[in-house]
């Protein structure tokens, strides 16, 4: 897809199946809970973009702006028990999830608040309490954890508690993971050991500054590559959350009754750079801006308003909350301390005998002196 | 999107063991076993005493393993908890990373610790610093074992001594047994330790036999065992050269001079104080490592005793690694690269020279 | 595959494809060439494993008996400037390749005489001259480097010669690495820089112990991986090496026309154990029997026998011959001194500026005394 | 099968460049360069005198490089030299030693050296080890370069120093340059080199400027810089901390410490005799490595200097590391975890106290 012919494709890159969308019967606060998760992860991410700016944030930061849908959408199409895991554009996830903002601001600020003790950043974001087993810095390495997951959610069933696995784990992944190995022993194990684990490729086009067909074999039809190792694959709109929603229920459902993996091919786009530092040259404002005409946030709101299902004062109020918790947030976030010099210390080892001082310079020269 | 509690106000994961119920298995009577037997009750006992506990590795069930160390597992265990995998130790070192972090508790069979330089990403990455990047939330209670550094004659690729690489990074532990006891209750210590253990195992240890009693031990970490008492050198080592070790010490008595042989048994973390004690002792220090010398954890052995007994050597810390070269097919070759009794022997009488 | 569908599946595993075959017109003399090279290998192989028994031969040792049609085909369909890789059951390909035998013997008796002066051993067989670029011992290891050969051959001809690349690469592997992550790195840049290298998994059913099927995913179509890297995949039957050779044939001549790589599903069968301690308790005999039935050696010399063009005293005497070139290989081999215990210090580095002693005990104590 | 000769007989790759012609770029007037200008015209001046050369690795081509060390090379050497991988860092590794093994001479940038860990096989396995796995038949001239250790804040998967590990293995060679001269002339020799080398640079160094002569010059591996004289202490570092080191001896000069800072520049090979020579001059040594203490080349300069200075130390050597943590994200506890300057002041007082 380099941005010539990705732009004039654009039609048949995002919506790659012409499968009639089939609309569960979705209560109409459920699409206002969608819209207003999207609306936050987009204010939250905007904001981030700020105070990174602002050198309140360091490091890589990646902002998942423009894949929202798929987040909010494959996180309403699966329970609040099943494992999720993602890479480190993990934002979106974390707060899809169920983190609560201020804990992941703070860890992006580097603060004692973060839900990492501001010890991960931006990319390794974990939630033990909303079962998000981080994000991850090393492109590819959490395929093989999801199948780990799967797999420790079907043991659990058939070993420890001797039931029916009823646990369905989703192992995000972008497109340029594609290419590492380790996605590919994963689905090879996967589908040999029968996982119930769905590799979803959020495929936004590019890897970095590499159009996908600059990277990838099969870019066309990267459900090839599933095909390898008898996995289903499945094309998607992602930017559309109500699609998301109802193609993630059927598979999640399916998975989940059956024991089998699955690989889905998410299309999607990314309207910022890769990270804070990337100026796009290698594609043009001309296509972004085509995507950007697919917004999935002003997709749903244009449909609730188009049926008089959200009014304009009820959106105007939604976005003010927005961003009145967001700034808060960030206030909270600023607020929280820096962790302690201690807490370099902490969390090397299972405290189980005592905290844990290296074998480097401070124990050292404090033995020596 | 209904935010629950701060993740940080709940608990690591239990640390309590799965009970099982099932038969007891009958104890064996003969107490002299293999080291190979003793890695193995290790891992059965603990099966059987924890749920969460399984293995899995290239040929480890049907094929009772490539060294036999899992004979008969799958036949107790059934296959659901002694796994076969193919051969992708990037993703099944991961996968079972994975499960550790929901709460299971895997042993790793890598054939040989050389082939996992091809998982050198989820071992060194994600294992040990799983727990620091979630702030504390996701340990990972996984142990990683096979064998380590020169069979027979395996050459270049197939001889790694690991350790030489993989001790530099913290979030681990590492054991590196010299004989069946150790093996047994330092391999239960492990499966039951909340953090990633490496365990790595001597190919050429693995029929070694030794006594391993009935009732049940373990051997916690960080305690070195001191093999053999003398007073005119500190030998330190771990795993298979302290074989060696004992040899030239032997050797060396003949000629009058004292060794005092220390068996590291685990280097990370490894237990400092035993070893400044003996060598301010015996006022010299030489250090065993098969490994290759630079930056290795013979270096650090030399170094930190170099630092702490500073005042108390007679002599500069000598050490004797295998060569600075790939391992060598020729079986002649390969000798001389290694570690041996013989050159233990030149290295203490060169520390002890004014003794 | 497990031993009995194998054993039932028999004709379908070897024959996987129906297609004709057409027979290019070989002269007799070579056929009797390439017979000549199976009972070569063979017979060198008898003997490797009689020289591990008297303790000759050390570490492990892993023959090619009844995969011998592959490498003998696979050699003969390609020109001998073409670079070729493969693992570690590697004597076949050595001798087919033009190692002398006395070279190979030499090199697994650990002496000066090897091809790699006795420091690579049996799975570490490398040939300068004869473009036999080392078997490799780590399963899929020499994947990565199968397709960097196609790469230098194509670099060299477009950028430092500016001809048309006239080399095809043979990167030779076994069923079990499918399973690993670097073939399919390795397959994804084949395709993506349309590298000229043929991935020929010399499929035997087993990966030590594993039959195929339990540790690979479509193992009835292994060349479905292929196709998820838009590489061309074929079936070949590998146990007659005239079919070999005429499929081969056909392959690399398209590869080095189009500088496209190509999968081939080759199907064989290892007669004796994965290595010499391996009692292949998990597979039946019976099973084993039916494959010797498809012996590429005893086929070729039926074939020619019953067109009489070959007489019974002609077989005796080749055999003859080669069992009596093989008893000298075997003596010339333990006549040849092992290497001098200053060759532990040579080839660690390109020796330009003289040898390298190392930075470990003997050089640290010759200083110190 | 015809046997052609003994492979043995046969000389080794051809070790002459081969000669390109074109256009001779205009030479830059403004000679203080940053540290990434200085390794991008090593690597351009080095292809443009050898065909074989080529650079390949992650947006390198037409992003110019994530950290802009490659731009405009792909303008002016083509896409067949200049080429983007995908994110299949053990493919490519592989890749390209393979095309070294037939006689090219890749350079393979890892965005980040963290990133190496997913092709440790082929870079540890196959690279350092081809020359003597052949007999001397196949070298692998190559160079591996890329960011190493921590950048600012990128967490514990991003930040490692993978020294600490690598340098352990013979066979490779390593250069860790802490100044636009010094990575230009290494890098020069690095490619010019006929086995491999491991090319590390830290990200926070790229943008620092330094004197680059525009005549063409090589650094030779294992010839450590003396960065300044002195006499009551040997600091030997190499890379980033090397300037903590200076700043530190600057602040130490005040307190009338007279400090000898040692840049040791490649630390495979390791220039002991300077080292050596210091420290007999000052009788006292610290090592500042940024690498985790345990088995580190830090623990090997210690123990080195600790052997072969035995009778010149007053006060055993004192190291400088990173602490011993995966590293930490935040912007203080990454600051308290690494090397700086009043860590090294601290060490230094330490050892000379009786100076
Ligand atoms: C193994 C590895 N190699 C390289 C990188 C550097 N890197 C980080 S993100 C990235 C691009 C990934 O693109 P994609 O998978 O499509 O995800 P997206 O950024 O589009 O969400 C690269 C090359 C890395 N983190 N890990
Ligand atoms: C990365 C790695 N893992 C494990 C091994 C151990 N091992 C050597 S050969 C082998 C089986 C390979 O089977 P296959 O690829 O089918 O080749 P075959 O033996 O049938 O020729 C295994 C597991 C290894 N050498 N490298
Ligand atoms: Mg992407
Ligand atoms: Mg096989």
């Amino acid at each position: 897809m380099s941005s010539a012919s990705q732009a004039s494709d654009l039609a048949s890159f995002l919506a790659p199946t012409a499968r009639p969308v089939k609309r569960k019967d979705i209560p109409v606060a459920t699409l206002k809970q969608w819209l207003r998760d999207m609306m936050l992860i987009r204010e939250f991410e905007i904001r981030c973009m700020q105070a990174y700016q602002d050198k309140k944030i360091g490091g890589f930061c990646h902002v998942y702006i423009g894949q929202e849908a798929v987040a909010v959408g494959c996180v309403a199409a699966i329970e609040p028990k099943d494992p999720l895991v993602t890479a480190y554009r993990d934002h979106g996830h974390a707060l899809a999830r169920g983190m609560a903002p201020k804990y992941c601001m703070a860890e992006m600020f580097g603060r004692i608040g973060g839900c990492a003790k501001g010890k991960g950043g931006s990319m390794h974001m974990f939630d033990r309490a909303n079962n998000l087993f981080g994000g991850h810095g090393i492109v590819g390495a959490q395929t093989p954890l999801g199948a780990g997951l799967a797999f420790a959610t079907k043991y659990e069933d058939e070993v420890i508690n001797r039931g029916k696995s009823n646990r369905v784990t989703l192992c995000f992944l972008g497109d340029g993971a594609l290419n590492q190995g380790a996605l590919h022993e994963a689905m090879n194990l996967a589908g040999l050991m029968d996982l119930p684990v769905i590799f979803i490729v959020e495929n936004n086009g590019y890897s970095m500054g590499t159009a996908i067909e600059r990277g990838t074999t099969r870019a066309d039809r990267i459900i090839s590559k599933a095909a390898g190792y008898g996995i289903e694959g499945v094309e998607m709109y992602g930017m559309d959350v109500v699609q998301v929603y109802d193609a993630m229920k059927d598979l999640a459902d399916r998975c989940r009754a059956t024991s089998r993996p699955a690989f889905v091919d998410m299309r999607t786009y990314r309207y910022k750079g890769h990270s804070m530092s990337d100026p796009r040259k290698y594609r043009t404002r001309e296509e972004e801006e085509q995507y950007e005409a697919h917004d999935p946030i002003g997709r749903l709101e244009k449909q609730l308003r188009s049926t008089n299902q959200l009014t304009d004062a009820e959106f105007e109020s939604m976005g003010d909350a927005i961003r009145e918790e967001v700034r808060e947030c960030v206030a909270w976030a600023d607020a929280s301390p820096v962790p302690g010099i201690e807490e370099l210390y902490h969390d090397v080892y299972v405290e189980r005998w005592g905290p844990y001082t290296g074998t480097s310079l401070p124990s050292m020269l404090r033995e020596m002196q | 999107m209904t935010t629950i509690i701060s993740q940080r106000d709940l608990p690591m994961t239990t640390l309590e063991a799965v009970p099982l119920t099932g038969p007891v298995p009958p104890s064996s009577p003969a107490r002299e076993i293999e080291f190979r037997d003793a890695v193995r009750e290790a891992m059965s006992e603990e099966m059987r005493r924890d749920a969460r506990v399984f293995l899995l590795g290239e040929e480890v069930a049907q094929y009772n393993g490539a060294y036999k160390v899992s004979r008969g597992m799958l036949e107790e265990f059934g296959p659901r908890r002694i796994i076969d995998t193919p051969i992708s130790e990037s993703g099944f070192a991961g996968l079972a990373i994975g499960a550790a972090m929901l709460g299971l508790r895997p042993i790793v069979e890598f054939m040989s610790w050389s082939f996992s330089l091809v998982a050198a990403d989820p071992i060194l990455n994600n294992a040990p610093k799983m727990l620091y990047m979630s702030g504390g939330q996701f340990g990972c209670p996984i142990v990683f074992r096979g064998n380590d550094g020169a069979g027979g004659q395996l050459g270049s690729t197939h001889s790694w001594c690991v350790e030489g690489l993989y001790s530099n990074v913290p979030g681990l532990k590492m054991a590196i047994p010299s004989n069946p006891y150790d093996a047994k209750g330092l391999m239960k210590a492990a499966i039951r330790d909340d953090d990633p253990v490496f365990f790595l195992e001597s190919e050429r240890l693995l029929a070694f036999k030794g006594h391993v009693p009935e009732t049940e031990y373990t051997i916690p970490f960080g305690k070195a065992a001191i093999r053999r008492v003398g007073s005119d050198v500190t030998i330190v080592s771990w795993g298979r050269p302290v074989h060696f070790a004992l040899e030239a010490a032997e050797a060396l008595a003949k000629e009058g001079i004292s060794c005092e042989v220390i068996d590291g048994r685990t280097i990370r973390p490894m237990d400092w104080e035993t070893v400044f004690a003996s060598v301010r002792r015996t006022n010299a220090c030489v250090v065993v490592d098969q490994s290759w010398s630079f930056g290795s954890p013979g270096s650090e052995v030399a170094a930190q005793v170099s630092l702490h007994c500073f005042d108390d050597l007679d002599h500069p810390v000598v050490r004797v690694h295998s060569d600075d070269v790939p391992a060598p097919y020729a079986f002649n070759l390969e000798q001389e690269m290694l570690p041996n009794a013989r050159k233990i022997c030149q290295a203490v009488r060169t520390v002890t020279y004014n003794a």
